[in-house]
């Protein structure tokens, strides 16, 4: 019988290299294209139509991944403390929830966008502006932290949390010091998946923050994340090699943002080891 | 130790908290619909859904976006049979056979797959699946197969992370006694974990069709966006998310507003989605 | 010996619709080491579990009736369900120690309750190890992984981490199921020693131990208290025939 | 070249494609885009390219500025894809681009107009691969600009159709083209008159003035004025938008431009409301907008029709391109008669 | 009597660095009850978990030396671990049954290896609880979640798991540490029974119950087999004085 089910190891095998292939197939075509056309005038500080500067692009990505996370982070932490450890789990107001987030998990880009552009733009009368898409890609980013959480939670041990309340611990204490640090990588997984959307984001910026090329004074201003930038060299074909570049770039970027997180992961959901 | 006022007060910070997504859809509902629903109302609902023919532009404008609800439908189900699958499958890989010095390098690489900006992906689609599947099919490549390709491979990271986390999330003894059982590595991954994982593979499995039911950037690349219903694989198709930001750059009065109403049936559409969701998976975790 | 320090009165407790505890009525005195014994499935643990409320954490559970600690009923609206676990402490049926340090573990409840100052927590830490009669085994792996270590020092651990707490009841489900002999005479020597100070309610399918160690016992059947009287009383005359039967081991 | 035609075409409603269709006569007898329904439709100018670049069978057309060697521009009617050809009138596919501003118009913003319109402004335009345009002709309809915009309303009012793309396109061509409000007026009279007239009007008009129009300009001097000037629309505008900005901020160092890029209507609704100082548009605005808002033409674009570099397609006549959009031939050996 | 099921020659063993069984040799014989005891910690568990290849799942455990089952050795590059677990079944110390139905449970194991027949199925399902002593109080239940139970019954319904696979060899570990004197009078008939047919190795905390069901007792202490001998001989007159100790309490 151990023949009648080998196949599932070459399907998970192949399955899991495919995945892996077709990645570094990507990502050597991005780097192909993209490394060549690398010089230093891009990283000046300053963006202009003849150094086509990412500078300003990494400043603001890296602004807006803090600030989103910043908010999106414990907003949706603590929505999933709510989902696991203090809702009724037989409660009307917890489908409401998972509905809302499983919705705001599918809303399109596109929607994100038009509807940033509505309410902060024009509603708020922010104008094209950091703000703008800081608040729009953190509700974007907010069911990815919650539902991930809510995974990483629903799988710690119910027994720990026992241990912790017979010691008459609150659910504050069980849930900082006994679940969360066992939920931790989970969470962080979410967090990572979280920054992949905003760094791999364009439509929504592009109605929200707008595109303009110039560094960041405040966050009133308008202004571009890598991955617009990389649309607006692409789209009239003016800039195709450059484009490549800073896809190069944000790749780079990204790698480096991953390995940080783990290492902060590791410290916090370390325990006792 | 914890006072009681915190506790209660850390208790509404989270109910706020939670309350804040349920916000945030309202808002999101309430600025869409208010766009949308007028205008559908105005067109009539079934001439609107039902009526085949999409020429916002012409002096005597149609606005029927059937080709495009078929076209979302068509290459979203496509990108489900070719995504889900394999993401399962690689998560099942990432989780229980990978090996160690394999998986250092391959969870980071998950991750950044997620992070590529879509439009990388439709340019590399462009370049290398449309002639590919060109050769493969004749027409232009730029078709139903193609996007549901690339769709299938853009949703892998993220069925693959979450999937990848609930399976790890299962106990290790369950896996302990059913090899203690003499059940094989394999029995034991597909029959004892992977259901215990269940219900964090669908919402992965959710999230990943919600993402491709919403790309946008890249499918524009490689569908070929034509407003008509296909009767074949290898034409091109529009899907509604494209509908949008294909035209919304230019468009104005009722066609502006027919985009919005197109972005409230991409809205109804995933509630049915979600809503179908939420009944199956409360359904297949009570036994 | 005359104090008593839980009154439970008409308890009945459901899980959903099953009726776990039909009518349970009891006295538990202050500083007196209390056994409950019964078949497997019986209620024990459900019943131990509702001393100290933590039934309030299954979502389906539900109490009917009265149970006072001191003269308070702590089912009732506003009693602190925090102070009385840790007043009534708990060691559970199968050991659960925290994914932390063994360290970590035993300090966890002392800090919990604002014990900061890092020479007062070793000297609880090393103390409640002692009282286990772990210390010996694990005083040079404090900072390991306390789920890395064999099931019966996972008992100890959890035995240390309920006494480094200081309560002044203790719940011990089974405690000693997964100790060899001597490790289960020092836990039972260890009991005896709290006895002095505190109350000690134990479960155990231990004929002898229950006979050794406890003052009085309850006998439990299918969610029914049978028969609740001196421990001599219940191994060398019980009034029930069902309790006779059970442990003389001609049940069932 | 053999095989079946592969049609690239651009979104409904893109400049590039509006003025296309118009130019090449892709349209119906109410003047209705009629671009076959099988064509592939890419939004952008890459987009297209690469598509072309990537199908040896297919045929697009895209922005002049962003031509390179990756496709082929073909010839029509033997006239090749230049901006000499376009103002020699020679090659006729080529649309404006428009910047459009609401009622209170900053001095930062009027003075940056003023430099795009000067030599200087105009030069760029140039080096960027675009046409310039005259800088009075442009003054004179910003001065009038109320004026012309309630004329058009009454003449559209009283037309048939609820839109007039040809009729729009052709009014703001000749006012590029035109030096006087009087040929405005004569076009204007002949826009119900059918495309292949139009455009020969077109040429017309262009004769008149052929080559460039750069040296006749006035001169740009810095007013040394500060401020903040928003720039939104347009995407094909975008790219010579940002050179034009970065000289005009050098020479006004206190001035900063900020320039977002996300789609004509996007920078006309924005410039409507307040959220821009020049909206950019590579369309014409429709009546409602122009109404509301006063516009320039701040340089022409010529739209290329391409084809795959290795294609030995070479030129094409204007009426096989336009049946092959209309998608009445579809089979390269038929266009190739 | 006499034939040899498993041949254990100098094993050691190590977590890590930490070497948990120090120069094993043991010979387990066939149709015989073989009780490991010893106190917590002295590496019960870990033996009995290298004689079906568990540890192979700890990724930083190591064995050395040689174990054999009827003559052929299972570390051997190509023995079948699965065939060596379905022949060598195993009740781990802390139950651990699937979180799925009560029925499926049982049925896991007869499935893995290829029965597919309802009625056979609901046969062994119905035999294997009867064997464990637990069929009266699911058999309504069969379909309830296996993990929603006591943790005496989730014990039980791991050994029926276990009996379900009809195994050559049983490994048990601890198999009535959670249950009531009656449910360990059932499930020690069970393993008297089981001896007809099949190997038994028990590890207990139990002395009574080592004297009472074992033929042989293994008594471990720090990763040594000290003393490995006729049950009866261990607990009359055992050679070694720490054997002596341990059993008769006075140890430590
Ligand atoms: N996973 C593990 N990693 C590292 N050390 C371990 C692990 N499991 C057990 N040990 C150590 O190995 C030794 C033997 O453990 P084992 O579980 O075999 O004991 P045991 O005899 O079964 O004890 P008990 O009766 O308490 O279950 C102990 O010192 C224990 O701390
Ligand atoms: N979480 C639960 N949900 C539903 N029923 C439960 C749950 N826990 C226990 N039960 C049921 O309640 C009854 C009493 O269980 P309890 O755990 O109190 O038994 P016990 O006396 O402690 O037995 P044991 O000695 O086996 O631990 C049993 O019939 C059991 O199946
Ligand atoms: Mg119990
Ligand atoms: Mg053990």
């Amino acid at each position: 019988m151990t023949k009648k089910f080998s196949f599932i190891k070459i399907l998970v095998w192949a399955a899991g290299l495919f995945t892996l292939g077709m990645l570094l197939f990507i990502v050597g075509y991005i780097f192909y294209n993209g490394i060549p056309h690398l010089s230093a005038s891009m990283f000046e500080w300053d963006y202009s139509t003849g150094n086509v500067s990412m500078m300003p692009s990494i400043i603001s990505t890296l602004i807006i991944i803090g600030a989103s996370l910043l908010i999106a982070g414990p907003v949706g932490i603590f929505t999933g403390f709510y989902l696991v450890e203090y809702a009724d789990q037989k409660s009307k107001f917890l489908p409401i929830i998972r509905l809302a987030t499983d919705t705001l998990a599918a809303v399109p880009s596109i929607v994100y966008g038009l509807f940033g552009m509505l309410l902060f733009v024009y509603q708020f009368e922010w104008g094209y502006s950091h703000f703008a898409g800081i608040l729009t890609v953190t509700i974007m980013i907010l069911p990815i932290i919650i539902s991930s959480t809510e995974e990483a939670l629903r799988s710690v041990n119910d027994s720990l949390r026992m241990g912790s309340y017979g010691l008459g611990a609150g659910r504050l204490r069980t849930i900082f010091t006994v679940v969360l640090p066992v939920a931790m990588p989970g969470i962080l997984s979410g967090v990572i998946l979280a920054i992949g959307r905003i760094v791999g984001e364009s439509a929504a910026f592009i109605y929200t923050l707008g595109s303009s090329s110039s560094m960041i004074s405040s966050l009133g201003d308008s202004g571009r994340t890598l991955a617009v930038h990389m649309y607006m060299l692409s789209q009239e074909g003016l800039h195709v090699d450059e484009s490549y570049a800073v896809a190069s770039i944000l790749i780079l970027i990204v790698l480096f943002i991953n390995g940080l997180s783990n290492l902060i992961g590791n410290r916090l959901g370390s325990g006792g080891k | 130790m914890q006072s009681n006022f915190t506790e209660t007060f850390m208790k509404y910070v989270f109910i706020v908290c939670a309350s804040l997504s349920i916000l945030s859809i309202i808002l999101i509902f309430y600025f869409i619909f208010e766009g949308g629903v007028p205008f559908i109302l105005e067109e009539g609902i079934g001439n609107f859904i039902f009526n085949e023919v999409w020429r916002p532009t012409a002096s005597n404008p149609s606005f029927g976006i059937l080709p495009m609800v078929v076209g979302s439908l068509v290459v979203t189900a496509g990108a489900i049979i070719i995504g889900v699958p394999i993401g399962v499958l690689s998560s099942i890989f990432m989780a229980f056979y990978c090996p160690d010095w394999l998986y250092k390098f391959a969870k980071p690489a998950i991750n950044l797959m997620a992070s590529i900006p879509s439009i990388v992906y439709g340019y590399f689609a462009l370049r290398l699946f449309v002639p590919f599947f060109r050769d493969l099919m004749g027409g232009t490549g730029m078709n139903i197969v193609t996007a549901s390709t690339l769709l299938g491979i853009m949703i892998l990271p993220t069925i693959i992370g979450l999937s990848e986390a609930s399976l790890r999330a299962v106990p290790k003894e369950y896996y302990s006694a059913s090899v203690g059982l003499g059940a094989d590595h394999d029995r034991s991954v597909m029959r004892v974990m992977l259901p215990a994982a269940k219900s964090g593979i669908l919402s992965a499995i959710i999230l990943g069709i919600g993402r491709a039911i919403g790309e946008t950037m890249a499918v524009i690349l490689v569908t070929g966006n034509q407003p008509a219903i296909p009767n074949d694989l290898n034409q091109g198709v529009r899907t509604l998310t494209t509908n949008i930001v294909l035209e919304m750059g230019y468009a104005s009065g009722r066609h502006r507003e027919a985009l919005i109403a197109t972005a409230v049936v991409l809205f109804i559409f995933i509630i049915i989605l979600n809503t179908t969701f939420l009944f199956v998976k409360n359904r297949g975790g009570n036994d | 010996m005359a104090n008593t320090k839980f009154k439970i009165k008409d308890l009945d407790f459901y899980y959903g619709d099953f009726q776990a505890l039909k009518n349970i009525n009891m006295d538990i005195e202050e500083k007196v080491v209390t056994a409950f014994i019964g078949p497997s499935g019986c209620g024990k643990s459900t019943f131990i579990k509702t001393l100290n409320r933590m039934q309030d954490l299954v979502s389906y559970a539900r109490v009917d009736g009265l149970i006072s600690l001191d003269g308070q009923n702590i089912y009732e609206k506003g009693y602190d369900a925090n102070l009385l676990r840790k007043k009534v402490g708990m060691v559970f049926q199968h050991p659960n120690p925290f994914p932390k340090s063994i360290y970590d573990n035993i300090a966890y409840g002392p800090r919990t309750h604002g014990i900061k100052d890092k020479t007062q927590l070793d000297q609880i830490v090393e103390e409640s190890l002692q009282a286990a009669a772990i210390w010996d085994e694990v005083k040079d792996k404090l900072d390991k992984n306390a789920t890395a270590i064999s099931g019966g020092q996972q008992q100890r651990i959890c035995i240390a981490r309920a006494i480094a707490n200081d309560p002044e009841v203790l719940l011990m489900d089974e405690p000693t199921s997964a100790l060899d002999p001597i490790s289960t005479g020092k836990i039972e020597e260890l009991i005896s020693e709290l006895k002095e100070k505190y109350t000690v309610v134990i479960v155990t399918h231990n004929m002898q131990q229950a006979a050794r160690i406890s003052d009085k016992t309850a006998f439990f059947l299918t969610g029914e208290v049978i028969e609740f009287d001196d421990t001599e009383k219940i191994f060398s005359n019980p009034t029930d025939q069902r309790t006779d039967d059970y442990i003389s081991g001609r049940f069932g | 070249q053999e095989g079946t035609i592969n049609v690239v075409s651009r979104e409904d409603g893109s400049g590039t494609r509006g003025a296309f269709v118009e130019i090449v006569g892709v349209v119906d007898e109410n003047d209705d885009d009629m671009t076959t329904t099988s064509a592939a439709i890419q939004n952008g100018t890459n987009g297209v390219m690469q598509t072309v670049a990537g199908d040896p069978n297919a045929i697009g057309y895209i922005s002049l500025g962003s031509l390179d060697d990756t496709v082929k521009a073909v010839t029509v009617d033997g006239a090749e894809a230049t901006p000499e050809a376009i103002n020699a009138g020679e090659y006729p596919i080529a649309r404006p681009f428009v910047v459009a501003w609401g009622e209170d118009q900053s001095d930062v913003s009027a003075d940056f107009l003023t430099f795009i319109h000067s030599q200087e402004g105009q030069t760029i335009v140039e080096e960027e691969g675009y046409i310039a345009v005259d800088a009075s002709a442009s003054a004179e309809d910003e001065e009038s600009s109320e004026e012309a915009s309630s004329e058009e309303t009454t003449e559209e009012a009283s037309s048939e159709e609820t839109t007039e793309e040809p009729a729009e396109g052709e009014e703001s061509a000749g006012a590029e083209e035109a030096a006087s409000e009087e040929e405005t007026t004569e076009e204007e009279a002949s826009s119900e008159e059918t495309t292949e007239e139009e455009s020969a009007t077109e040429e017309e008009s262009t004769e008149e003035e052929s080559g460039s129009v750069v040296a006749s300009l006035p001169s740009y001097e810095a007013a040394g004025l500060e401020g903040t000037i928003e720039v939104v629309g347009s995407t094909s505008v975008t790219p010579v938008m940002e050179v034009l900005a970065e000289e005009y901020m050098a020479l006004n160092p206190d001035v900063t431009i900020n320039i977002t890029s996300n789609g004509s209507s996007a920078g006309i609704e924005a410039a409507t409301g307040g959220a821009a100082d020049l909206g950019m548009s590579s369309r014409e605005l429709t009546e409602d907008e122009a109404a509301a808002l006063n516009q320039a033409n701040i340089a022409l674009d010529g739209i290329a029709v391409v084809v795959h570099p290795e294609s030995t397609v070479e030129d094409l006549s204007l009426e096989t391109i336009r049946s092959i959009f209309l998608g009445e031939v579809t089979e390269w050996e038929e266009a190739a008669q």
